[in-house]
């Protein structure tokens, strides 16, 4: 144990890197969920039928097979991105397909009565979505939004697949250069643990920045089975 | 490196039987998943603290930290307190384990919903503490869900990969296996993206049906 | 479910008097006193009615006395046990669930908004605690359910959802299902303020008839006047947890006295 | 990020490019001793400290390391994700089909890793399938072909996804034996002072009455025969005034592992 | 947001007198017609109520001229524009997005839930569209927004969030927001019924300031017979989606002649 505890820089280092990939893999997400997800709730079918194209095939990819697939097969044809880029692409796509979802799901969750408030006030479409469907949408969306962050987070430990040295690949190296596989693995999941917990602190306070927005009292009553719209990761 | 359809053919079987180990762990998991996340949800909802933070917080371990790791966990540490249960075992478990914790979670929002009249009517005619969670509470609860619950087991399908590390001879396995053969890559690992849509996009052809016929009630 | 304290077992030697009684009763919701030393009391087989604003506390002191909230001081006794609150030798403690469990064995509620369980079929839903909490067997129980039914005009429903009536019917049933308990108190909160307009009456002519031919001791709350004065013995008005007046129908509706009674009957029976 | 596809396929060119951008990337799979990382990080191993002799005498200042899958190793190289493989891999016909391997820097030879004592009393392969025991290999190496043409029945050989892995298998007793090269062996049980595990005597499986060399080389891409020519001449030439043992020597290799005069063609024909 | 279409630029000319006209409107939902060749107009001006028992149809005729719906058959005129239609050369052709934003401006709709939006303060809800679609400066807005807030008696809440106030003070939020807009016409859905009986007083007094002090034209429906005798000018008794009597309120109220309006109005005004 004590082999391992020493190596800590190792794993610090290991730990920044998946820190990382969380950040500009949720990134990624956040941007494809938008666009996909109002995509999903749009009145051109086309549009519609491209965004569910998206959500279905990233959807259905395991993360490892799309990542091997960026790193080995597409550079012989050509195209080779950076090990970090192909990793960040691959965990966006995938998460991004879940987030789709959420935001689909949370446009519809806002209660046509709104909807209809803003016609009665002759709004235009746009001025629709971006002034009282989204940002009551948007509150909807935090809690799945949260689990899907984790989600990624979690997710990331495959990227060791494609020699990036995050957490887990640190572990791998460690328990390599040590053997203490108990040991190594006990510190990385309460490394992964805390990394999740800090995470969870940020959603937590978002939410509540949106219950003020909505005028809400702070409190965990509104999340409700929504809460697990979109948690199914 | 160029695409070899005669190759492929030969390997298809193999990938096959890969895939069957694959949804067979995946069922099984789920099973336990289902089961296991009802009692962390009902406990959540017991009385003593003591029992529900204890339960809330090794469920948020559960949740928040690699399922990769998990099995590794299993599969390597469970042995030396004497539990040695076989790869495909320890890979069901994990599955079913680490899915339990968002499984619970479904089943709690699912718990939350149900009218807080439903909970005082049941006081109101003293129901006892059983009939109060199997006559009333879980049959809404459950019910739901249901569209929900179906969403983890494609997710949990698509991690069924992981447990190639604890040596379970699923389809990527099988992938590797063959791959580390033939020094072909290409080839099995596409075939097994390729199954793994078709798969998960079936499955969620079937869930949007299930959906629709619990999902506006 | 062996019992660990045999005090819990045998309700406590009677007190009081019969019916129900408050005494000092306090109910806060954080800084909001909803209930300031409440004193009130309730004979048996008397048919009282709650008036006041809202937020003034009515439902408040129906679901203390249902065991739904806990008083923060002062006791109720009902039937001359003190609910919320068991003996144990001298002192009084807080109740467990096995004594509440006992004391609600008296006491039965209709909800604002019916809370019939969907998913089980009206007779079920009626049949439910009788048999799960008083073992008839299912026959008896089935037998009871039926008669309440029909007395609630709905032997023909017996085997519908509650999702399949409208919401007259399901208040009926629901009604159904608190009598089917036999229990020695009713509590009924704003039993028809949920319904349209034209399904009010049909639940109320129910009530009437049990009031009518039960001795049945009814807490109510309720908006209906008419009913009010009607069936109850006694009608109190309430006003920031405290009762501002009492007296009989006739008195209370004809000749308030009090400032804010009279305001209130003003506000509630003029806008129609 | 994207490439000229065609400039890619032909290839060559990669010694230049290496000289003038002062180093070369080596792909490696993470396994003590060939080619890993120690506790600080550092990549090190038998076929990165020999990686870093020969390209430094070739005018390459630095090699940098880049981890992936030991399966991942030969896709890598041709994806261009690493211009060598230094991961101390086992020359093969089915390998050289694919790559160009430069001749031999060490050979290897098999053994098993057992409870002190060896009860079992394991030497060879065709003892494990009498005794009908579980024997643990690593994914994609060659001891799982050994053992299956040996008589090992299916069910009793179990892969795992690396060393640590196996080994702990061993510990908890999901396996009776690992069969690997020599040189791993003692190197995972020189991680665990005191186990009560040995190695067995080191032997070279016969199949069909032909002795299975294992001898590991770098491998490059068919196209880059300038690199493969250079480094060849390097590797000749640090054999011949014997400094390659010193090299290899911190990692476990004894004289018996030394390659003599074993080249890459005649490997590749089996 | 250019035109492709300049006959859908300007309004087509007015073929009927302003105000509101249903010329055979029919309207189903499936197989359930809910209105069946509708023919009523409303003079500009003219404040007219809508009753009649639940599911006649009245908010479907409400929700049509919001444009929240479509119409089956038959034309609805607006200020003597038809809606849900536009005329392209000689034809009536359904109405596009372009089109419906212009005829939406004449009206204003209040809602039985209020419908305010939660993200917004109350003063916001009040100005979002005055500042987005009439394009007036934030300033203008807000100084209308108060002068409104005013009226309705909330000037001193224009900061609160809608979730801090009572169902009435929402309501009349609400009404203030339709009003900002200055509609030629209001349409009121059953603004009280999910108020408080309390609360209900402040929101109709509210609206009889506005009926008395500005020549809006209104159509309501609601159940407040008191509100609607002070208020209308014409009374329309609903049934199966269509008008089965029509008068004065005095007329309607107090000898009804169609047996239908008797019997609701019988259960109506009884329960009370
Ligand atoms: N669970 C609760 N948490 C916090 N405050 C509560 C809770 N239940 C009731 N209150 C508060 O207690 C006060 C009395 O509520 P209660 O429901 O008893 O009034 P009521 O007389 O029944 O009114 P109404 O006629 O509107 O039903 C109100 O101010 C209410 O906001
Ligand atoms: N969106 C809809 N889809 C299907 N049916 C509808 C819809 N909206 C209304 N209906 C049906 O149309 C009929 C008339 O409804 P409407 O809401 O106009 O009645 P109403 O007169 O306003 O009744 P209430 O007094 O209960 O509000 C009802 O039978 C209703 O079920
Ligand atoms: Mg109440
Ligand atoms: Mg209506």
């Amino acid at each position: 144990m004590s082999d391992v505890l020493s190596s800590y820089p190792l794993l610090l280092r290991g730990a920044w890197v998946t820190i990382q990939l969380t950040v500009y893999g949720s990134a990624l997400a956040l941007v494809l969920a938008f666009v996909f997800g109002l995509m999903g709730g749009a009145r051109s079918a086309w549009v519609r039928a491209v965004g569910r194209v998206y959500v279905e095939f990233f959807r259905g990819t395991a993360t490892l097979v799309l990542m091997y697939w960026l790193f080995y097969a597409l550079p012989l044809i050509g195209f080779r991105f950076a090990p970090m880029f192909a990793a960040v692409l691959a965990l966006g796509l995938n998460v991004g397909a879940y987030g789709a979802e959420v935001v689909r799901g949370a446009v519809k969750a806002v209660p046509k009565a709104q909807f209809e408030a803003t016609i009665a006030l002759n709004m235009r479409p746009w001025q629709r979505l971006r002034r009282v469907l989204l940002p009551q949408a948007v509150a909807l969306m935090l809690p799945p939004f949260g689990n899907l962050l984790i989600e990624l987070m979690k997710g990331s430990a495959v990227v060791s697949l494609i020699s990036i040295a995050d957490l887990m690949l640190r572990a791998q190296q460690l328990r390599q250069s040590t053997g203490q596989t108990t040991a190594v693995f006990l510190v990385i999941l309460v490394i992964y643990f805390v990394i999740a917990q800090v995470l969870q602190l940020l959603v937590r306070y978002m939410e509540r920045r949106a219950d003020v927005m909505l005028g809400r009292r702070p409190g965990r009553a509104a999340r409700s089975a929504l809460d697990t719209l979109g948690a199914a990761k | 490196m160029i695409w070899d359809w005669h190759f492929a053919g030969k390997i298809l079987p193999d990938l096959l039987r890969g895939l069957v180990v694959t949804v067979e762990a995946t069922l099984l998991g789920y099973a336990v998943a289902l089961v296991l996340g009802l009692l962390w949800a009902v406990l959540r909802r017991s009385p003593s603290r003591v029992v529900n933070q204890v339960v809330r917080w090794v469920v948020e371990f559960i949740r928040s930290t690699p399922l990769l790791v998990q099995l590794f966990f299993l599969f390597f540490a469970l042995p030396s307190i004497g539990l040695t249960f076989s790869a495909l075992v320890t890979g069901v478990i994990g599955l079913g384990v680490h899915y339990s914790s968002y499984t619970s979670e479904v089943y709690r929002a699912g718990i939350a919903d149900v009218p807080a009249g439903q909970w005082e009517a049941t006081t109101a005619l003293n129901l006892p503490r059983r009939r109060v969670w199997f006559g009333v509470v879980l049959p809404q609860a459950v019910r739901k869900v249901i569209p929900t619950l179906g969403n983890y087991l494609i997710a949990m399908f698509k991690d069924s990969p992981l447990l190639l590390a604890i040596t379970v001879p699923e389809m990527l396995h099988s992938a590797y296996d063959v791959g580390a053969k033939s020094l072909r890559f290409l080839e099995p690992m596409t075939i097994v993206g390729v199954l793994f849509v078709i798969v998960s996009v079936l499955s969620s052809l079937l869930l949007r049906r299930l959906e629709f016929r619990y999902g506006n009630n | 479910m062996a019992t660990t304290d045999s005090a819990a077992q045998a309700l406590p030697p009677r007190e009081h008097a019969d019916g129900i009684r408050f005494e000092g009763v306090v109910k806060r919701f954080g800084d909001n006193v909803v209930l300031r030393e409440l004193d009130f009391a309730v004979a048996p087989g008397e048919r009282v009615t709650l008036i006041g604003p809202s937020g003034s506390g009515k439902t408040t002191i129906l679901r203390l006395l249902m065991t739904l909230e806990k008083v923060d001081d002062g006791v109720i006794w009902v039937n001359g046990h003190p609910l919320s609150h068991m003996k144990r030798g001298e002192r009084l403690v807080p109740a467990d669930d096995k004594y509440l469990h006992k004391v609600r064995g008296d006491i039965g509620m209709v909800f604002q908004q019916f809370n019939l369980f969907p998913n089980m079929s009206v007779l079920r839903n009626v049949t439910e605690a009788p048999v799960h909490v008083l073992k008839l067997s299912r026959d008896e129980a089935n037998e009871r359910a039926r008669g309440l039914l029909d007395l609630v005009g709905l032997a023909d429903k017996a085997d519908s959802h509650p999702a399949q009536l409208s919401g007259g019917q399901q208040q009926r049933v629901a009604i159904a299902r608190a009598l089917a308990m036999q229990p020695k108190i009713l509590l009924l909160d704003e039993v028809t303020s949920a319904l349209d307009p034209e399904l009010v009456a049909g639940v109320l002519d129910v009530l009437r008839d049990i009031a009518n031919e039960t001795d049945i001791t009814m807490l109510c709350v309720t908006h209906e006047m008419g009913f009010a004065r009607d069936v109850s013995h006694r009608v109190l008005m309430f006003d920031q947890g405290q009762i501002v007046e009492e007296g009989s129908p006739e008195k209370i509706f004809s000749e308030p006295e009090n400032q804010r009674t009279q305001d209130f009957l003003h506000a509630v029976l003029d806008q129609h | 990020s994207t490439t000229d596809p065609g400039k890619e396929r032909s290839g060559g060119g990669t010694l230049e490019r290496a000289k003038q951008q002062g180093y070369i990337q080596v792909g490696f799979a993470n396994e003590s001793p060939y080619g890993f990382t120690d506790k600080s990080g550092k990549l090190t191993g038998e076929a990165p400290e020999l990686a870093r002799v020969v390209f430094k005498e070739l005018g390459i200042k630095d090699v940098r390391g880049v981890q992936v899958d030991f399966g991942g190793l030969i896709g890598g190289l041709q994806a261009r994700r690493f211009d060598t493989i230094a991961a101390g891999m086992f020359i093969t016909p089915e390998r050289c089909a694919q790559v160009a391997f430069a001749d031999p820097d060490y050979v290897a030879t098999t053994a098993f890793l057992v409870p002190k004592g060896n009860p079992k009393g394991i030497k060879r392969f065709e003892d494990a399938a009498k005794q009908n025991i579980k024997v643990g290999v690593l994914t994609g190496a060659v001891e799982e072909g050994y053992a299956t043409k040996l008589g090992v029945k299916k069910g009793n050989i179990k892969t795992f996804a690396d060393q640590p892995s196996a080994y702990e298998g061993l510990k908890a007793g999901r396996i009776d034996a690992i069969a690997l090269t020599r040189i791993s062996l003692a190197d995972t049980l020189s991680k665990h002072p005191g186990a009560p595990y040995e190695l067995t005597e080191a032997f070279v499986p016969l199949i069909d009455g032909k002795e299975q060399f294992g001898a590991g080389g770098f491998a490059f891409r068919k196209a880059d025969t300038d690199l493969l020519n250079a480094f060849n001449g390097k590797l000749a030439e640090l054999k011949q005034n014997n400094r390659l043992l010193p090299i290899i020597q911190p990692f476990g290799f004894t004289q018996a592992e030394l390659p003599g005069s074993h080249t890459a063609a005649e490997l590749c024909k089996g």
